[in-house]
């Protein structure tokens, strides 16, 4: 069984306890354990079922790269599926549930497919479930669906808040290793800003746990001191908790903090995502250990040799009585010493090489333990926990030589540099026979800004296993760090040290070497995801020779440990199958995430009211209160109409039009676009932008325009006012604003540079007020200060003054129809402005009214809106817009672009008004069909709706919309299909519904 | 006119740092050539300070100057006398090819002080806080809105935006700001 | 992720606080043009596989136009220069010829 | 070829699956071809599939650089559905969807083509009239698709926040016969069905040279030599400018990268597709029960199949608006592509300069869904040497005409 010891544990503070939950049960662990050592610290050795097979299955590893141990945990907006055990720490209170298993973790209905599992092999799917053709939907896929997935869907929104944090640094250290620690010191001393990140709590890595000596001392005692010199030097930052999640072009690098997943009680953001910009990066990720590929490999209690002794040094916690060790290198003989020496039984080390172990055999020797040469497992017995071993070996077929009983198994295939941050923004790797690794080739680095390489790998993750070399290799590290940077890199003293004489690994893909397709198909390579050793072959039979087809149609290495313990295993199957060296075979790519970082996290602090920006005028707290039904339009939030007591919005939309029409309507206008262009050549510019003439507009006077696109689409329309001789006002649609103004600097930057104008965006200076309807002369007469008359101030001109006080600029424009006015004054004044129009309107019934029917007022008068009456394929032409195109002017952008053929054919679509024969409304975006149907067997079409409302004016549906030669067709009738199964009928018409003769606007 | 409001009307928040809506201020938009000697001249009459160089950034009170680009400058008046200090500048440069606007009622203007000031644009802005300092004006993002700041002393910022963002810079910032969410780097 | 440096203000800033603006140097042309060069002009690019001369806003920041040289395998920044240019300077010019020998783009050598 | 089948499997089984032969061949390259395809894709090998079932034309070579299916076929988030805006778009987005629904059983491979429909999320007045518009243009087009109001939505997507602070849910666009496929099945299978023809899939084969006399197409030059052909078609998604170079021509196109990402898996949650462009991103679940997340592209060139992060953001945050649940779930994997986009945002299949030497490119973010459609419209290209109706209005010609085709106007985009 696995327990906890009585003593030992350096990172678990036995003095305080920890009481935590899985499925349901009250468990005790101690303060810095993780969930992992805490669960075998109460004999929980099987932690979850695999994700084909449902196999019961139990930690293999301590860390990230762990496959099988992940937890639902936390409840409501704090639950998070597939959390790690080997990387959870544990406190008061946490609740962890096993997944991927119904109705308990102990007896599971899905396992029955594992009893399938011999029909079931890779890409099994392709070829099955091919009939009846409807059951893929309904009966295949939603079976595999259910039985496929890990942890739980969250169900509630999440009660964390997240953020991130823009960091800047000369070199960013990954990994807090030994190796992490010496490049950083190397570093800074030499006068770089470091950042250095640890994703453990703990700093020192491996090293901790493996021991040894520098200058003599054990190495704790150095890296205790390493950690203390960088915390005292004003150039580093150390960060624990932080992994490096990701290595991007021109050195972008993610950190990615979790500084409340082990204190959940506390306040303050859960995550925080470090956006890191490094100009050298060190990667010191260390290594990750290799499983043995040999049968029974996932039964629970088999586990990674590094693992097992970290848990008995770290946690105090041993996974068995009785461990036998296999192993294919020296380092696995550490962990037969290490429970050996915790006062447990190792039966058997079974080294696969023929000639065995070098010092650390003899060691073991000893230490009294039996070491066997060239042999290996056979396979493993049990079924939710390890029973036996059987014995067989290496060099033969499988023929058992004895049984051994045991509760667990430490295994080592070797291990693999952590390339995958070195490879993440295009590092290539290189395979290093002696040490059947991959590892960086340092001449193939990532390219940065600047072309030149930007991350350096550093002990362990570039291949150096040996601690004291390993020092040396980072201190290495840390000057070519330096250098790239321009500066002097310091000589830093190394401890001195003995390097350890190891016999060489030699390379173990399949144990027994000779394993028939019967052991074959018990030996996983992928855990999590299932994956054989057979699957992988059968792959290559079936000619996805392709390392990358391999991954896809066996899913090697997808799961969520993204193949940290598989992928070279995989590989060495793949290429032994193949006939072909592994480095033919070539690797899968590497990509970010390192590990799988929260999507909170990714969104930051843009969630709920921050999400976007919501852009409010001057009197939007006013909307607000008085029954404001919001639109979005662009990032801006206005009144699509003002819901008083229990009314409807339709009922609303008709009311303020009605009083608009009646009496006075007010309209927020703040959000129209207002340019400022000034200069000698204003006039000449503006005659570029707009189809209209424009540099002869008078001071005073306004004219409404049309701009277009170079490709000579309609883009936005507005009414221009000349301020002065040199300067004008430009009025832009709502969403237009930021989008013209940046078209006019756009042109004027980098096509007419020597053109005397400039453009101010004054769209928020000013609060804009439509004052409209009959009343509207009135109610400004009585704010008085600024004679309003028809006299003084015509249709379509501008003046200037103090109304009622405030500092106004008054636009005699209409786009309703009616005699009205836009005052605009500054936004600070704005929602006084507003109030005092009210009030002075109070005997007008004054209403305010919203955008729906400022949309339907205009529409009675046929005026166009930019994205109503067009969508980016429309040019003024279509919409009987050509009054407002010069025919004086050589030259303006679009003009070229509307001769072309498609542009100038007389066959396109024509603006009109649309009436139905019923007085009915027709639906939003319906076409009017003509006969037949198209070489594609589609509906002929003639033109479609592209305004429709019901006209409260007129008591009936009125429309716009662009017809088949339209304008030539007045009286005729056109049938328009609605998605309800109604068609609708409608008359061609003028599109101007109301007061054609402009006498209700020119008073 | 007495009623003039500013978007937030002197919200504040206390977190990890003050956050603070500054109120009105005053701020003309100058385009024009700001190597000029009667450009710097006039430019000075009405701020009161020098015009500073690339990026620079100098605030006296409610007085200041920043360089914006090549040819832009921010002119920092108090907000009453804005309209005022545009028509000195008409007058000044009259016959120049140069653009002077009132903006003052176009922007927000937050200020963010205490230790971890820095901290907290450096959560939303791209830009390297750990060097920044007094002197500078910073045009970049903060979140997802175009900024401007500047430091007015350790530990003390001043932040511009659109007066229609003020809203959604108040919320970040105090997201930014929120109790518990030192970062601890400066 | 891009780092850039705008040639106006001197910021370096990252890739969020610029608007890509596409193809740079292209050459308008308006009324009575052929169908082909105002095709040219508005369709036709260069898109290379390498050495790419292209036009980017400081939307974020000063507001202002530039052109940058950028190789578009390895997103290596060879340097940036004014928007108010026809032909990418010589600087520009000398260093695609150190790091990218016999490189070529339009014309442009 | 021996047939798949779920009896095939068992018989198999018996014999611990030592029996199964290669999915496709792995030949040389022979000297001569009627027509090469260069781009062993999705498209390309669709290409080559219907010039042999179409047209009987099985003397075909589809030469592929890298491995295939290995470009943005194995990339994409593997959505299906044809509700598009423009009636060119419409026909042949439906005609790839139609064929999705039987593919499997034409090529006797499980590409689990799974229509559990499709939303497109309208969360302005702006969209849910552009939305409509589609569904009244679907409904002339023979495209099955209807409007369905927030309630329905809900009730098709329980994890969705209807009431996000910033962009409510009105309603959406919903193709109920739209959905996803497993897309390296569908390059895989067509493969399996092209070298079953008769057909060379020769992969690791780099085209380095097109070779033309007299404005026509002679060959190619490729890491495996030079191979002569009568026809060559270019369906090579983010390489099309350089194989036009090679052939000496231009196009209105520029390649970027576009990205996506997947969760770590989880039990079922969501049974449909939902895209929410007002806020740019969409998602679905796998059968796998990752959570498969996408959403715009880059604005600028890039060949490294690396986008910038900042976009990945954008996406995740839409997403979190839209679904508050993914919040806790983590990014497992994000990876990126390059989709070459065109001037109007529409594919190209057409003819080039060079008479006997067609396209088919441009796809944009849009490609994978129209795989078997883009490869029907080209196999009729390059057998007849002129367009069929699908493709009669994809040729370049259009931008020197003013002609476009362009599906962002209807407030949705191409995904």
């Amino acid at each position: 069984m696995s327990t906890r010891l009585t003593q030992g544990g350096r990172r678990i503070d036995r003095n305080k306890p920890v009481t935590f939950s899985f499925n349901g049960t009250r468990l005790k662990g101690f303060e810095g354990d993780t969930l992992a050592s805490a669960l075998l610290a109460n004999d929980q050795m099987m932690m979850g079922r695999s994700f084909k097979y449902h196999r019961p299955r139990g930690v293999v590893a301590s860390g990230a790269e762990e496959p099988n141990a992940l937890m639902n945990m936390g409840e409501g907006g704090k639950f998070e599926p597939n959390q790690r055990a080997t990387t959870t720490e544990i406190f008061d209170g946490l609740a962890a549930k096993s997944q991927n298993h119904w109705p308990n973790l102990e007896f599971d209905i899905g396992v029955v497919n594992n009893a399938f599992a011999r029909f079931l092999p890779a890409g099994f799917y392709y070829k099955t479930f091919l009939f009846p053709r409807f059951a893929w939907k309904h009966i295949y896929e939603p079976f595999i669906r259910q039985s496929a997935g890990l942890g739980q869907a969250p169900k509630a929104r999440d009660a964390d808040t997240y953020e991130h944090f823009y960091f800047f640094a000369d070199v960013a250290v990954i990994g807090g290793g030994l190796a992490g620690l010496q490049a950083a010191k190397t570093a800074a001393l030499s006068g770089a800003k470091v950042l250095l990140m640890e994703q453990d709590p703990h700093w020192g890595g491996r090293s901790m746990v493996d021991g040894g000596e520098l200058d003599g001392k054990p190495v704790a005692e150095y890296i205790a001191a390493l950690v203390a010199e960088l915390e005292g030097m004003e150039n580093v930052t150390l960060r624990s908790r932080m992994m490096g999640a990701g290595v991007y072009d021109h050195g972008y690098l993610l950190g990615y903090e979790r500084l409340r997943d082990h204190a959940p009680a506390l306040v303050g953001p859960r995550h925080r995502l470090w956006k890191i910009r490094a100009k050298q990066i060190i990667t010191a990720t260390g290594a990750i250990e290799r499983p043995l590929s040999f049968a029974g490999n996932d039964i629970p209690g088999v586990m990674l040799a590094g693992a097992l002794r970290d848990y008995i040094a770290d946690y105090g916690v041993s996974a068995g009585d009785r461990v036998v060790v296999v192993t294919n290198n020296d380092d696995a003989y550490k962990t037969a010493l290490a429970v050996k020496a915790a006062g447990l039984d190792v039966p058997v080390i079974l080294d696969a090489r023929a000639d065995g172990g070098g010092a650390a055999a003899e060691a073991a020797r000893a230490a009294g333990i039996r070491v066997e040469n060239g042999k290996a497992i056979a396979k493993v017995t049990g079924g939710k926990r390890v029973k036996s071993v059987k014995i067989c070996a290496q060099a033969g077929e499988g023929g058992v030589l004895e049984e051994i009983a045991c509760d667990a198994v430490a295994m080592s295939g070797g291990w693999s540099p952590v390339v995958h941050l070195w490879s993440h923004c295009g590092g290539k790797l290189l395979w290093d026979e002696e040490h059947a690794m991959f590892r960086p080739d340092e001449t193939r680095p990532p390219l940065g800004a600047d072309g030149a390489g930007f991350v350096i790998p550093a002990g362990a993750a570039n291949g150096v296993m040996d601690m004291g070399v390993g020092l040396t290799d980072a201190d290495h590290a840390g000057r070519r760090a330096v250098e790239a940077l321009g500066l002097v890199a310091k000589t830093v003293r190394l401890p001195d040290f003995e390097q350890a004489a190891e016999a060489p690994l030699q390379p173990v893909w399949m144990m027994p070497q000779g394993a028939g397709p019967k052991l074959r198909m018990k030996a996983w390579l992928d855990y999590q995801n299932d994956v054989k050793v057979s699957d992988v072959q059968l792959a290559a039979r079936e000619g996805y020779e392709s390392v990358e087809h391999t991954k896809r149609y066996t899913t090697l290495g997808m799961a969520t440990d993204q193949g940290k313990l598989s992928n070279i295993n995989g590989l060495a199957v793949l290429s032994e199958t193949l006939g072909q060296a592994i480095p033919e075979t070539g690797t899968t790519t590497f990509r970010p995430p390192y590990t799988p970082i929260s999507i909170g996290s990714i969104a930051g602090e843009a969630r709920g009211e921050v999400f976007q920006p919501v852009r409010r005028t001057p009197m939007y707290d006013w909307h607000a209160a008085n029954g404001a039904h919001w639109e979005p339009v662009g990032q801006w939030r206005r009144a699509y109409a003002y819901l008083r007591g229990d009314e409807s919005v339709h009922e609303a939309v008709n009311r303020e039009i009605l009083a608009t029409r009646e009496s006075l309507g007010l309209l927020d206008a703040s959000t129209l676009g207002k340019l400022i262009v000034k200069g000698p050549d204003a006039g000449k510019f503006l005659d570029m932008l707009y189809t209209n003439m424009m540099s002869t507009l008078k001071p005073g006077k306004c004219r409404y325009g049309l701009m277009c696109s170079e490709n000579g689409f309609l883009s936005d329309d507005g009414v221009v006012v000349r301020l002065d001789e040199e300067t004008f006002l430009c009025h832009t649609t709502t969403g237009g604003a930021e989008r013209i103004h940046g078209h006019m600097e756009e042109w004027l930057q980098t096509e007419w540079w020597d053109w005397k104008v400039y453009v101010t965006n004054a769209t928020e200076q000013w609060a804009q007020i439509g004052v409209v309807g009959p009343n509207s002369r009135k109610v400004l007469e009585k704010l008085g200060g600024v004679d309003v008359s028809k006299e003084a101030l015509g249709f379509m001109e501008y003046t200037a003054g103090k109304l009622g006080g405030f500092d106004a600029r008054i636009f005699r424009i209409s786009f309703a129809g009616e005699l009205s006015y836009e005052i605009a004054v500054p936004a600070s004044q704005g929602r006084a402005l507003w109030d005092a129009l009210f009030e002075a309107g109070a005997e007008f019934n004054a209403t305010a009214y919203g955008t729906e029917a400022m949309h339907v007022m205009r529409a009675e008068k046929g005026f166009i809106m930019i994205g109503d009456e067009t969508d980016g394929t429309i040019i003024p032409q279509d919409l009987g817009l050509s009054w407002a195109i010069s025919k004086k002017k050589e030259d303006f952008l679009g003009k070229r672009a509307q001769a072309r053929e498609f542009m100038a054919n007389p066959e396109r679509w024509q603006l009109v008004g649309l009436e139905t024969v019923d007085g009915s409304v027709i639906p939003d975006g319906a076409y009017a069909v003509a006969e037949g149907h198209n070489a594609n067997g589609q509906r002929n079409v003639e033109g479609r709706v592209t305004s429709t409302y019901y006209s409260p004016t007129l008591g009936k549906g009125i429309a716009m919309g662009l017809i088949h030669k339209g304008p030539e067709r007045m009286g005729e009738t056109v049938d328009f299909p609605g998605t309800d199964g109604k068609t609708y009928t409608a008359k061609i018409v003028s599109a101007v519904f109301y007061d054609p003769e402009g006498e209700k606007q020119n008073v | 006119m007495s009623d003039v409001r500013s978007a937030l009307a002197g919200a504040s928040f206390e977190g990890i740092a003050r956050v603070a809506e500054a109120g009105l201020r005053g701020m003309i938009s100058f385009r024009g050539d700001l190597s000029a000697s009667k450009v710097k001249s006039a430019l000075k009459a009405v701020s009161g300070v020098e015009m500073p160089g690339q990026r620079g950034c100098v605030v006296n009170g409610a007085r200041g100057l920043a360089w914006m680009s090549p040819d832009e400058a921010l002119v920092m008046v108090p907000h009453a006398e804005a309209e005022d200090a545009v028509s000195q500048l008409n007058k000044a440069l009259k016959g120049q090819h140069f653009m002077a606007e009132n903006v003052s009622d176009a922007r927000a203007v937050f200020t963010v002080s205490g230790r971890h000031a820095r901290e907290v644009i450096a959560k939303l802005a791209p830009v390297d806080m750990a060097g920044f300092g007094p002197g500078e004006i910073r045009r970049t993002r903060i979140a997802q809105v175009a900024a401007a700041f500047w430091m007015d002393e350790a530990d003390a910022l001043t932040v511009v935006c659109f007066r229609s963002g003020a809203e959604y810079m108040f919320g970040t910032l105090k997201m930014a700001a929120q109790p518990g969410s030192e970062v601890g780097v400066y | 992720m891009l780092i850039l440096e705008c040639p106006y203000c001197g910021v370096k800033g990252e890739e969020t606080e610029f608007h890509a603006g596409g193809e740079a140097h292209l050459k308008r042309f308006g009324p009575g043009s052929s169908d082909a060069d105002f095709e040219t002009y508005l369709f036709m690019r260069e898109n290379p596989k390498g050495v790419h001369l292209e036009r980017w806003r400081h939307a974020n920041g000063c507001g202002k136009w530039f052109h940058a040289a950028r190789c578009t395998m390895t997103l290596e920044v060879f340097g940036t220069y004014s928007a108010q240019t026809y032909e990418p300077p010589q600087e520009i010019k000398d260093i695609l010829t150190a790091k990218r020998p016999g490189w070529s783009w339009r014309n442009f050598k | 070829m021996r047939r798949y089948s779920a009896f095939a499997v068992a018989r198999e089984a018996a014999r611990f699956h030592t029996g199964w032969e290669r999915a496709w061949r792995s030949p040389q390259p022979k000297k001569k071809y009627d027509v090469i395809i260069v781009g062993a894709g999705g498209h390309g090998l669709a290409t080559a599939f219907y010039l042999g079932k179409n047209f009987g034309i099985t003397n075909v070579a589809i030469l592929e650089k890298g491995w295939l299916g290995g470009g943005n076929t194995g990339r994409n988030t593997t959505i299906i559905r044809s509700n598009y805006l423009q009636d060119p778009s419409a026909a042949l987005y439906e005609k790839a969807r139609s064929l999705y629904e039987t593919m499997s059983q034409d090529l006797n491979y499980n590409v689990m083509f799974s229509p559990r429909g499709v939303i497109m999320l309208a969360q302005t007045e702006h969209e849910v009239r552009g939305y409509k518009r589609t569904a009244h243009a679907n409904m002339l087009q023979g495209v099955e698709t209807r409007f369905i109001g927030p309630e329905e939505v809900k009730k098709l997507v329980p994890i969705i926040s209807l009431e996000g602070p910033r962009y409510p849910v009105l309603g959406g666009l919903y193709q109920a016969r739209g959905g996803t496929g497993r897309h390296d099945a569908v390059a895989w299978g067509y493969a399996r069905a092209c070298s079953d023809m008769g057909m060379d899939i020769i992969q690791q084969c780099e085209v380095t040279g097109v070779r033309s006399s007299g404005g026509k197409v002679t060959g190619v030059d490729t890491t495996k030599g030079a191979i002569d052909c009568d026809k060559l078609g270019l369906v090579v998604a983010g390489n099309s400018g350089a194989l036009a170079d090679m052939a000496g021509f231009r196009l209105p196109m520029e390649s970027v990268a576009l990205q996506a990402l997947v969760s770590e898996p989880i039990k079922p949650c969501m049974d449909v597709v939902v895209m929410a462009n007002t806020v740019h991103g969409y998602m679905s679940q796998s059968d796998k029960g990752e959570m498969v997340i996408g959403g715009g592209t880059d604005g600028f060139n890039n060949y490294t199949q690396r986008g910038s992060f900042h976009h990945i953001e954008e996406t995740v945050r839409a997403l979190v608006e839209t679904f508050p649940m993914v919040s806790r779930l983590k990014m497992l994997r994000q990876w990126g592509g390059i989709v070459d986009v065109t001037g109007d945002r529409s594919p190209v299949i057409g003819k080039t300069p060079l008479g006997n030497c067609f396209i088919n490119a441009g796809w944009g973010t849009g490609g994978f869904k129209a795989i078997p459609g883009g490869g029907w419209a080209t196999a009729e290209l390059i057998a007849k040497g002129e367009p069929g109706p699908l493709a009669a209005e994809f040729g370049m010609e259009r931008f020197i005409e003013g002609r476009f085709i362009d599906e962002s106007v209807a407030a949705g985009v191409a995904h």
